[in-house]
């Protein structure tokens, strides 16, 4: 029997590693032709590895990896698109599919999702005197709690994520996309010195202000336990973030709208993918559509706290047994995809680099938006 | 006499030292004091130095929590004594050439070796990559010992050649005239003396190869199995919440045994590399 | 000794050349090629002349090498001052000494990787010891994160790199310092000298070839130090610990810009051989007496 | 100025007794001299005198001054060592003028007293070499050059020229004789060697196993060596000792049958002998000579240096002898020849190795000047 | 056996010529000794015959075979190091089986082999130590017996006493010429250490710059030196210099004015010698003594060793002089004393160095045997 590698990002340990090693199995007993081998990675090194397998020569059969990784892996013609049928296709929310689509084409099946709320501490609004039973619902009231809270209480206003890590901008695409603001246009061109991007990096380096202690130290991994423990009154997080605020009083809301937008959420989606010249391209395939045909996927969903990839009927069930799902599930609509560049960490780096320097208020927001744009423009 | 301190003395020394423990043992202070906490207590402010329930609980889950935690550190110090085995195979005759024998090439060939100590093995992570794919060594034991081995060799050439460098030329001198081969030679007489030298760079060699086998292990090995400590911690970091407790708690077992080993041994290393210094 | 064509020496050499040559120098040679093609992800590539050299020059280059050099130079300097302490105190004959002589070492022995994510913890200003006890004690007025700040988080890769690096400093020079004789200790205290007369006039003159020697390899091994910058900072904040083998990796490996990669790498290579041109013309001159024979 | 005194002066290491209870008066301005076998402990005593090493017990005085707590440099000694111990970074200016930088004094100063160093040691040109650049008695010469930059009213010197070939050695002997009629300083000198013992000496003192088995001038030590152990040590080469039995004790001396030899009338002070005791008679290879009734003696080999001979045989039953003789020896080896002695020239020692005090001796010990320079 | 001929034997190290064109022959069953001061080439030329070093020019000889391109271990030959180069690691047993244990002997033989040359060297109580338990003379020894036991035609030794005490060294130098007595191997023995040469050689040859420059028995060397090199080389002390005119050539012997001294008449043949020729005088310092009228010098410093006494002086015109006494001199430092000397006594070297030939020499040198031992 042949050996299907897969390069699982990720570990082991994670709830949903066993759901899906079980439809695995199954799928393996029923195709006695090939064995599959997983390989789990920490998502540090995992990528860097794949690609080095897949530069070498050797790419691994499939694997689960983030999705913005995709377009540079088809334009490097070391991934086989995925081929659909309609009713295939139609399963998928457009926002949802569109994170793995390029030039028409689907590269990858989306396997884990997530969109962000606002997680707020009720206890802390409480304590500043805010009356927010909602919690804060644009810019403005959010800036106005944070000032509150910090000035009221021993907590920081809001948990800023703005270390070297990759979320610092997904964090930031959360209100850059809930002020109408965008990295690339519909065309392919990058248009980030728009007002709406200024006008959000002037809410960032505002928020900066009430933040936590240090935010160039912080992905948001490290903001959890600071809300946790009561110390940021206010974070952005995905659904499984609501497990790790046990015995907090919180409330999640959809991300507040800017100004010039109305609320929204970066999608966010790994997938798996199938790399070109194993040979085994097409049982790689059928694999990954097994695990990811919709009840199976819906259980993965489950197990691992993601946001539901498909909505339907699930999906309100979800929401009847836990309202706080809400949010997540509300934003998918109006959510954005993360800008797709070839070179993603090339534009992540000059993004990060420049909300840096946002945030501790080295640079202005119109100045920050300008190098942004020159700097991603110059990317190839 | 010359030896007799001082109160001040005695009492400038040792803050000296105290300092100079404080800055070696402060992170090892803070790892233990986290290993020691409940999970809760990991993260928890302010901050406190003694914490609620602290035991050494943590150092009885992680063999659970990991099952194949023993198996990381007796890979770890199988593949170090492996690098070391390895390495000393090639440094030892090396060297011993180096040190002896005039022969054209001589200077390049050791300027070579110097070239390679200077380059750090990160950069060299793709051609490299290849080069064990095409010898196949790809997810095995080879793969790390190998590569760890090579880039310790220049370094041991350098150690074991001063070494060798004080030994009496004489003795192999009167061996070749009493009648014995070059080989009779440095297995009955060079390699016996060099004993001493051999110890202080096979413990640095080792050394070397447990403190930096990560990058090896992960790029070129994929079995879980065969991974050696630093990889397998890593593996702590999947749950919900990073369990800095046992990671700490793992960290520290799996050092214990090459500090206990250094502990043994670093009379020999003090002494090996004073034969190794440059003098005059 | 006979000189001449005798195979001997050249037999002695095979098992290390043929490990160094086709583990380490293959790829070397292979990285140089690389320099000099768009090499990436696609599996093709083509060559492209200096073009990732003039690239590297006409952006980072500078900011970058000074950065490095700036990093390197504080850490090998505070290596050498605290490991020429940590001789001094390592020599003294008071009791204690060899247990102080075990504790001193862990830094060296602990893998890197492990020694990072203590430091991470030290520096971490909610949970870590640092920012906790000085707060209790009054240091702070509140947390204070580290590795969030520019020069701090370049401050402490420095310390992280330097504890790391000082015990074999340490435990090199105390080995030098035992070879100096000690008749020139008890001459110089028979000429009424006091014992830090004696350090800075026999002592520390007599070590300075060992400092030396060690200064150029611990430089080396400072320009390479990888691990310890990637796992606190990734390069960060704002680039402030990007130094030139965390651009090279970041470039080549998290971007897939193997040819500028490759670039950067080979430059690393020749501002190194400057130092090892250095390093080898002393060795050499420190080591001729011991060859002559 | 320099006069030295051990009061009951011993050494222990450990539990280990170096140095016995030891008493010793050394005269402002003598060239004294320890000498002794190897670990007899003249470097114990001496580093004691020097304060590099612990007085266990008793007291040492200098100049009538117990100095036991002194640190080295408040002694007003200084030392040569045997290695020199010069300092290889330094120019020989520099490690001459090291005492003179530790007492901070000003430039001038220095300089003119470096320079008057160097040339009473004919270093002037060499001043600004490093002792690597050096020859071995050149070494030696920088080496005393620190010693007498700091006008020390003691000196004390460890084998100093024990690393130099026999020529340069003898050169240097000397030059230190010289240097010591110069400075007319006390000067203590160890060495394991006799021959540089006797030329260079005021006074000798032997040392044994920690114990002063004697100590006096160099010919009283070479003619009335108080015991065995002195005859045997001083004296190149060799005293020879042969077992005798006591035949008659007589006011004028004592008459021993030597053991298969002859029967001789010693000149000793027949003091605590009595007849039938076993005793040593030691004569020295200088005073056997052949003869043409004596010992019976068959030549095992012969050394001829040019202007004297050294001549092995074996005695009856087998002893070794040795004889030297001026010019080149005749004797071949495997010869018979008949060897004797002047029983004036002999030495008596008691079963415990005492020696009978002599009657004459050749010269007049106390009419030779003891000073040997200018 | 062990016949050895060099013929125009040259080595360069590189471009610098360290021995120049060499003939000699050493015979058969000669205990040779090479002389010279440090860096001659006395070491280079032990190591060209031992095969250690490669021969630029010319041939090396064993038993009529050239043996230029042989390894050391075919060419028969065995070799004591001057440091003795013993295995530490080994017992002393080990050590001497060393070249047996090349030669793959069974284990009896080597048994019987050691044992053998143990009991000759007198170690076998000390066959389980190792080298570091040992003293100076017994490493020697071990050193000796790991050569004996491949019993080779020709020994070799690179200074092998230079290490050692003066006690011990007279003593491992009677040793080795019994050895050599018993053995009656060649022998090449390294030095420079002219006691040695002038005890222990059959023949010694002088070497000086990388040229022999001269070659004999001790006693010719002594009496009859070739040249003015030799004669300063040979004999302790060292030979004195005078400079001296020649005054007057007749056919038994030449007369020549001693600079601010008298005028004598030195018995040498007068060959190639012409009035007015500048030449030196040299005199041993065996050979000079007080005397009624002669050179009138001044004492510098006196030895006194027991039974001879060394006296220093300046001659007229600040010229350093040695001479030796028996005995206890009596003359003190500072007095005038006056020094004469026999004239055939004296040796003449021409401005060359190169000596004239003496008329007489105090002792028949074809009529001593050679050998010194039995
Ligand atoms: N630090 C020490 N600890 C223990 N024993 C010592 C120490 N130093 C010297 N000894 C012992 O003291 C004795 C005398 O030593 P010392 O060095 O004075 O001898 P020495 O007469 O100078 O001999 P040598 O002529 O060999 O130099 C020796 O037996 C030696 O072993
Ligand atoms: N390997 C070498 N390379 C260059 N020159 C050398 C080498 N070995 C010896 N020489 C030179 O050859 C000359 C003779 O050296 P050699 O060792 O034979 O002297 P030696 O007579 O044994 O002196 P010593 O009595 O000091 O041992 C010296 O001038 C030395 O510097
Ligand atoms: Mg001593
Ligand atoms: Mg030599």
């Amino acid at each position: 029997a042949e050996e299907l590698h897969i390069v699982n990002c990720g570990s082991d340990t994670e709830p949903q590693a066993p759901v899906q090693q079980k439809h695995i199995d199954e799928w393996v007993a029923e195709n006695p032709d090939y064995t599959v081998r997983v390989e789990y990675l920490p998502w540090e090194q995992c990528q860097a590895k794949t690609l080095t397998l897949a530069a070498a020569g050797t790419p691994p059969a499939a694997a689960y990896m983030g999705s913005r990784v995709l377009k540079q892996l088809s334009a490097s013609d070391q991934i086989v698109p995925i081929e659909l049928s309609e009713e295939e296709l139609a399963s998928y929310e457009p926002s949802v599919i569109s994170t793995v689509q390029i030039g028409g084409e689907v590269w990858g099946l989306p396997r884990a999702f997530s969109t962000k709320g606002l997680f707020w501490n009720k206890d802390l609004f409480a304590e500043a005197g805010l009356d927010m039973p909602e919690g804060p619902q644009t810019f403005e009231e959010m800036l106005t709690a944070a000032k509150a809270i910090s000035e009221k209480t021993d907590a920081a206003g809001f948990g800023l994520p703005a270390a070297d890590m990759d979320n610092t901008f997904h964090e930031f695409l959360n209100f850059l996309y809930s002020n109408g603001g965008q990295v690339v246009d519909a065309d392919g061109n990058v248009v980030f010195d728009s007002p709406q991007n200024v006008e959000t990096l002037a809410f960032y380096q505002e928020l900066a202000k009430y933040s936590q202690e240090g935010p160039l130290a912080y992905e948001r991994g490290g903001l959890e336990p600071l809300f946790k423990e009561g110390q940021i009154a206010m974070y952005t997080s995905y659904a499984a973030g609501r497990g790790k605020a046990e015995g907090v009083n919180f409330g999640v809301s959809l991300i507040p709208a800017g100004p010039q937008g109305e609320h929204s959420t970066l999608l966010i989606t790994d997938s798996l993918v199938v790399f070109k010249g194993t040979g085994l391209e097409e049982p790689a395939q059928k694999l990954i559509k097994y695990l990811t045909a919709p009840e199976r996927q819906a259980e993965f969903d489950k197990e691992g706290g993601w946001t539901p990839i498909r909505l339907g009927t699930d999906t309100d069930a979800l929401i009847a047994e836990d309202p706080t799902w809400k949010p997540f599930i509300d934003a998918i609509p109006t959510g954005g995809p993360e800008p797709l560049m070839t070179d993603f960490v090339g534009m992540q780096d000059i993004a990060i680099e420049n909300i840096q320097g946002v945030v501790l208020g080295e640079l202005a927001p119109e100045e920050a938006a300008t190098r942004i744009q020159e700097d991603l423009s110059a990317l190839d | 006499m010359i030896n007799r301190y001082r109160w001040w003395e005695y009492l400038l020394i040792y803050a000296g030292m105290a300092l100079f423990l404080v800055f070696m043992l402060a992170p090892f202070v803070e790892a233990f004091m986290v290993s020691l906490r409940p999970l809760n207590e990991v993260f928890r402010v302010p901050y406190r130095f003694i914490a609620e329930g602290m035991g050494f609980g943590n150092y009885v889950t992680i063999w659970t929590a990991q099952p194949m935690l023993l198996r990381w550190i007796m890979n770890s110090f199988g593949i170090a004594v492996a690098v070391t085995i390895l390495s000393m195979f090639c440094s030892v005759p090396a060297a011993y050439a180096f040190a002896r024998f005039e022969f054209r090439l001589r200077g390049s060939i050791l300027a070579v070796f110097l070239v390679v100590s200077m380059v750090g093995a990160a950069v060299l992570i793709i051609p490299l990559y290849k080069l064990m794919l095409a010898a196949g060594l790809l997810n095995s034991y080879a793969a790390m010992i190998v590569p760890g081995a090579a880039f310790t060799v220049p370094v041991g050439i350098f150690l074991m050649r001063s070494y060798f460098m004080r030994i009496p030329a004489e003795l192999e001198e009167a061996a070749y005239v009493d009648g014995a081969s070059r080989l009779y030679t440095m297995r009955r007489v060079i390699l016996p003396l060099a004993v001493p030298g051999m110890v202080v760079v096979a413990v640095t060699t080792f050394i070397t190869a447990y403190a930096q086998q990560f990058l090896f292990a992960l790029t070129f090995n994929s079995r879980n199995e065969l991974n050696p400590l630093p990889v397998g911690l890593f593996q702590f970091f999947g749950h919900e919440t990073v369990r800095w407790n046992e990671i700490m708690a793992a960290s520290l077992v799996g050092v214990l045994p090459v500090l206990v080993l250094y502990v043994f041994l670093q009379r020999f290393i003090v002494a090996g590399l004073t034969a190794g210094a440059v003098k005059e | 000794m006979k000189t001449g064509r005798d195979p001997f020496p050249y037999l002695l050499l095979v098992p290390a050349v043929l490990l160094v040559g086709l583990i380490a120098a293959w790829p070397i040679i292979e990285t140089f090629r690389l320099s000099f093609t768009d090499a990436s992800m696609r599996p093709t590539q083509e060559y492209v002349g200096m073009e990732n050299y003039t690239k590297f020059f006409n952006r980072d280059f500078w900011p970058v090498i000074t950065r490095t050099l700036v990093w390197t130079t504080l850490s090998v300097s505070l290596k050498l001052i605290l490991g020429l302490l940590g001789a001094v105190l390592l020599n003294a004959a008071v009791p204690g000494r060899a247990l102080f002589r075990v504790l001193i070492m862990p830094p060296w022995v602990v893998p890197i990787a492990v020694g990072c994510f203590m430091w991470a913890w030290l520096y971490n200003g909610q949970f870590g010891m640092i920012s906790g006890l000085g707060q209790r004690i009054g240091l702070f007025s509140g947390p204070f994160e580290f590795l969030a700040y520019k020069q701090a988080a370049f401050i402490a890769t420095v310390v992280t790199d330097v504890w790391i690096g000082t015990p074999l400093v340490a435990l090199y020079l105390l080995a030098a310092m035992q070879t100096v004789p000690a008749d020139l200790y008890e001459a110089a205290w028979t000429d009424g000298a006091s014992r830090f007369y004696r350090f800075r006039r026999i002592t520390l003159p007599l070590l300075m070839p060992s400092i030396a020697t060690m200064a150029l390899l611990s430089t080396i091994w400072t320009f390479n130090s990888f691990d310890i910058i990637w796992i606190l900072t990734e390069g960060g904040p704002r680039g402030s610990t990007t130094t030139m083998i965390i651009d090279t990796y970041r470039t080549a490996i998290s971007r897939f810009r193997y040819g500028e990669g490759a670039a950067r790498a080979v430059m690393i290579l020749i501002c190194l051989s400057v130092l090892s041109a250095i390093y080898l013309a002393m060795l050499l001159r420190l080591t001729r007496k011991g060859r002559a024979r | 100025m320099g006069d030295l005194k051990l009061n009951g002066v011993t050494k222990d290491f450990g539990s280990a007794r170096v140095i016995h209870p030891t008493d010793l008066h050394i005269r402002d301005g003598d060239f004294t001299v320890f000498v002794g076998p190897s670990g007899c402990g003249k470097s114990t005593m001496l580093r004691m005198i020097a304060g590099l090493e612990d007085i266990s017990e008793g007291t040492l005085e200098i100049d009538g001054r117990v100095v036991n707590k002194l640190p080295p440099a408040k002694r007003g000694i200084a030392m040569v060592f045997q290695s020199y111990a010069l300092y290889p970074h330094m120019t020989v200016f520099e490690n001459i003028a090291f005492p003179l930088r530790v007492e901070r004094l000003p430039q001038a100063e220095v300089d003119a007293r470096v320079n008057r160093a160097a040339e009473v040691l004919k270093l002037t040109e060499r001043l600004g070499h490093r002792p690597g650049e050096l020859s071995g008695g050149q070494r030696q010469r920088v080496a005393i050059g620190r010693a007498i930059v700091r006008e020390p009213s003691v000196f004390l010197f460890d084998e100093p020229l024990s690393n130099l070939d026999a020529a340069l050695r003898g050169e240097m002997r000397v030059e230190l004789s010289r240097l010591h009629g110069q400075l007319g300083n006390t000067m203590i000198y160890v060495t394991h060697d006799q021959v540089e013992a006797m030329t260079m000496a005021d006074r000798i003192v032997v040392l044994n196993g920690g114990h002063v088995e004697q100590s006096g001038t160099p010919l009283e030590l070479f003619h009335r060596p108080a015991n065995r152990f002195v005859a045997g040590f001083i004296g190149n080469p060799n005293m020879n000792f042969l077992s005798a039995r006591i035949e008659a004790v007589e006011a004028d001396g004592i008459t021993v049958q030597i053991e298969s030899g002859p029967r001789v009338t010693v000149p000793v002070d027949p003091d605590g002998a009595s007849v039938g005791d076993q005793v040593t008679l030691g004569i020295r290879p200088d005073d056997l000579h052949p003869a043409d009734e004596g010992l019976s003696c068959r030549v095992d080999v012969v050394e001829r240096l040019g202007s004297s001979s050294v001549v092995y045989v074996f005695a009856p039953g087998g002893l070794p002898l040795c004889m030297v003789t001026d010019g080149t020896a005749r004797c071949a080896p495997g010869e018979e020849i008949l060897l004797g002695f002047d029983p004036a020239d002999a030495h008596l020692f008691a079963a415990d190795g005492k020696a009978f005090t002599r009657r004459q001796v050749p010269v007049d010990l106390a009419a030779i000047s003891l000073k040997r320079t200018a």
